[in-house]
């Protein structure tokens, strides 16, 4: 059980960058219109944040310092500003969509409107960040999120044709009836979203949290390993589901009712239950992960005290920032715009954020001064390197193609 | 100060790096250094680290800057406020952090913490204690 | 006077004339504890912030070592005594 | 300056280009995109109503699943009714397929209400009616694509 307990920060931070609230619908959507077509864009994306996360898990564990305190540090403060907007308002955007999430799996409980559930779910969330210790949040809502691993099972159950999926998998191109743009624009999101930068700030602000010191290089490789492949398996399972229920309808999907379809057609009344849980986990999870980061984010850059290991009394501009943070959230949500449409709008500010986030990562964990012996090794680089010109390929694609497919439609 | 850098680069080694205190917690950034010119032997010695949201302002400099430090300013309850200045000789060592030789405790708390920790923060209710 | 009184300002002669822009102030402690500041760093380009890679702690990766050091051009130790110092105490 | 300069002009380009008079290309396109969101909305009733006839799903769920599918529908025909017609062509486009998308924003509806009555034969004629109006829908789609 101890094992268990030591990944689950990767595990949550996992679940904010594949399967929250924006993913959850985007990853079902995905699979509804091609099918396992765009599969080996989750399998990249998982590569990608996995050897980043590990470098920044290794320099947060030697050298004790969170990702925004390098960015500052190596990109100095006019550049680093210019991320830290861009990051922030990214964090914000999700952090909105998942209140509206949160909020939404309510109502898939309740049938009761979600706006009016949104006050609720925020003031949940802000006592949650408030008072509750960073290892019982992570434990708890790492934890009951791994109850979206109810899609395994679906889509085992749903009995597909296994070799077909596997080779639609293996097709890199859109199918009849999708245009290129589109399926650009798709793996473009997806690849975005597994990257996207508060899972670093995160997950590197959540080992500092914890107090990891040189010992713990271990744990924060298990967390590594463990975390995000399994984010994406769920992202995968979610995206056969709909795949195998809903392309051979010509059905697209953009509710989160839609994305619980197929575990109910499956599994029945438990499946749909257990699926509904964790939508709540994986939302809730996510919002307390991007909450944090907006926190973690201003604070980092500013050199003010931040985290849950003092009293809120002792780091009163970063609990500020939180607050806000939830505050502006609400504010977006009851414009009634819709909340899962809303991670999309963040692509946007990938342009800016993506290589001014794992630029330096790359930077500072090839440093002696910072990490003695244990600086990247030539797989690590030789990796790094690769990302980072996906990374920037990715982040110059975005805009175009935003503008182009009409965000996908 | 025992554990230093040879040469102590200031743009690499100091500025922007995170101050930290005895303890290992977070004081503030160095946002700027100070250097004064000793008038005995006319050579320029590090004196001091600066640190605060005005004296980042006004080292980016140009409408940006004019802009962080104007709103530092305007949060600031006291007006002109002096700078955070932390001797050279309270640094204990210089490494991925800048780590003091004192308690935070012992420097003056910023006035936007102080002011949030008596009007807003401090008000509600577990302000005093850390998670459970 | 303030560090960023000299880092990322041009680079000037005694008697005014410039010659590139200031990208680093080094320093050297003294037997009694004090640091004095013996060069500065000179660049001949417009980018400022150096990524670390002009000290020997960091090499890798090769591309971005080269990519750095190709954008921030040669750079150039100058004694502190050859550099006119701004007029701000 | 510069930067001013191109907000402005990008800005006037954008307010330009969405006044612009439609054309039948772009109507077409949009009389596709609302026939699309119609056969995902009646495709999703449609798996739903009979999921909740074999008893798999819970009454919360299944009134917010079809809740949604009842708004996408109407939003697709009142897209299509507001859209300007630009030829005669478009117009032959917009009488083909607004009552189909009529037809399947009722259909939706009259699942619901049996549904939410607990009525399992309404429920089942009413998912009976709407299968041929998915059909056409998607064959319109396919048509047009």
């Amino acid at each position: 059980m101890k094992r268990v307990f030591a990944v689950t920060l990767g595990i949550l931070t996992a679940i904010g960058g594949f399967v929250d609230i924006g993913d959850l619908v985007a990853n079902s959507e995905t699979g509804a219109r091609f099918g396992m077509r765009l599969a080996v864009v989750v399998v990249i994306g998982v590569i990608g944040i996995c050897v980043y996360a590990e470098m920044c898990g290794r320099v947060a564990a030697i050298s004790g310092r969170p990702v925004f305190d390098l960015v500052r540090e190596r990109l100095g403060p006019k550049a680093a500003l210019a991320n830290l907007t861009g990051s922030y308002l990214v964090t914000l955007l999700t952090l909105a969509a998942e209140i509206g999430g949160v909020a939404l799996a309510i109502q898939l409980a309740s049938s009761v409107s979600y706006l009016l559930w949104v006050p609720v779910a925020a003031f949940a969330i802000w006592v949650a960040l408030w008072r509750v210790k960073f290892e019982t949040l992570e434990r708890v809502f790492g934890l009951v999120g791994l109850a979206l691993v109810v899609f395994v099972i679906a889509l085992i159950q749903l009995q597909p044709d296994w070799a077909a999926l596997a080779g639609d998998a293996t097709q890199l191109s859109p199918p009849d009836g999708e245009d290129w743009g589109t399926y650009g624009f798709y793996a473009v999101s997806l690849f975005a979203a597994a990257m996207t930068p508060y899972e670093v700030f995160f997950f590197s602000s959540g080992g500092v949290e914890e107090g990891w010191t040189a010992k713990d290089l271990l744990t924060s490789r298990m967390n590594v390993f463990v975390g995000f492949p399994l984010g994406g398996v769920l992202s995968l399972a979610i995206m056969g589901c709909a795949a195998v229920v809903y392309q051979p309808l010509g059905v697209q999907v953009d509710t989160l009712a839609q994305t619980a379809l197929p575990v109910g057609i499956a599994l029945g009344k438990i499946g749909l239950v257990v699926v509904i849980l964790g939508f709540f986990a994986a939302t809730f999870g996510a919002a307390l992960e991007t909450g944090l980061s907006s926190g973690y984010t201003v604070a980092q850059y500013f050199g003010w005290q931040w985290g849950k290991r003092v009293a809120p009394r002792q780091a009163t501009r970063f609990h500020t920032v939180v607050i806000i943070s939830v505050l502006l959230g609400v504010a977006l949500l009851l414009t009634t715009i819709d909340p899962i449409q809303l991670t999309e709008y963040s692509l946007v500010f990938s342009a800016v954020v993506l290589p001014l986030t794992y630029l330096p990562i790359l930077v500072v964990a090839n440093d002696r001064a910072y990490l003695d012996d244990k600086v990247n090794g030539p797989l690590a680089n030789t990796l790094g390197i690769i990302y980072l010109v996906i990374i920037v390929v990715v982040a110059v694609a975005a805009i175009p193609l935003m503008i182009l497919t009409g965000v996908g439609q | 100060m025992t554990d230093q850098p040879d040469p102590l680069r200031i743009d690499f080694h100091l500025l922007d790096r995170q101050i930290v205190d005895a303890a290992g917690e977070p004081v503030g950034k160095v946002d700027d250094v100070e250097l004064t010119l000793n008038p005995a032997t006319g050579r320029l010695q590090v004196t001091a680290l600066l640190s605060g949201q005005q004296v980042l302002g006004e080292r980016i400099g140009g409408r940006l800057g004019g802009l962080l430090a104007g709103i530092a300013r305007r949060l600031h309850p006291v007006e002109h406020p002096p700078p955070l200045r932390i001797d050279l000789t309270h640094v204990a060592s210089i490494g991925s952090a800048v780590t003091l030789t004192v308690h935070r405790d012992a420097l003056p708390t910023p006035p936007l913490e102080r002011w949030l920790g008596d009007q807003f923060i401090g008000k509600i209710p577990g302000a005093g204690h850390a998670g459970q | 006077m303030r560090a960023s009184d000299l880092i990322g300002r041009p680079a000037r002669r005694p008697d005014g004339t410039v010659f590139g822009r200031i990208a680093d102030v080094l320093a050297d402690r003294e037997p009694d504890g004090t640091w004095t500041v013996y060069a500065v760093l000179v660049s001949n380009s417009q980018r400022l912030r150096l990524f670390g890679y002009e000290r020997p702690e960091i090499t890798g990766p090769w591309i971005i070592a080269r990519l750095a050091s190709a954008l921030q051009g040669p750079l150039d130790e100058i004694p502190i005594a050859d550099i006119g110092l701004p007029n701000v105490i | 300056m510069v930067t001013t300069v191109g907000v402005v002009v990008v800005w006037a380009a954008v307010v330009v280009w969405s006044v612009l008079p439609p054309t039948p290309e772009a109507y077409l396109a949009e009389a596709v995109s609302a026939a699309q969101d119609a056969v995902s909305a009646t495709g999703t009733v449609l798996l739903v109503g009979r999921a909740d006839l074999d008893d798999q799903l819970l009454p919360p769920y299944t009134d917010t699943a079809l809740e949604d599918a009842q708004q996408a529908a109407a939003t697709a025909a009142q897209d299509l009714l507001a859209a300007p017609v630009p030829d005669a062509d478009s117009l032959v486009v917009r009488l083909d397929l607004v009552p189909l998308l009529v037809a399947a924003s009722d259909g939706i509806t009259a699942v619901a209400t049996a549904s939410s009555e607990g009525d399992r034969d309404a429920v089942e004629a009413a998912l009976a009616a709407l299968v041929p109006v998915r059909d056409e829908l998607d064959q319109f789609v396919q048509d047009n694509q």
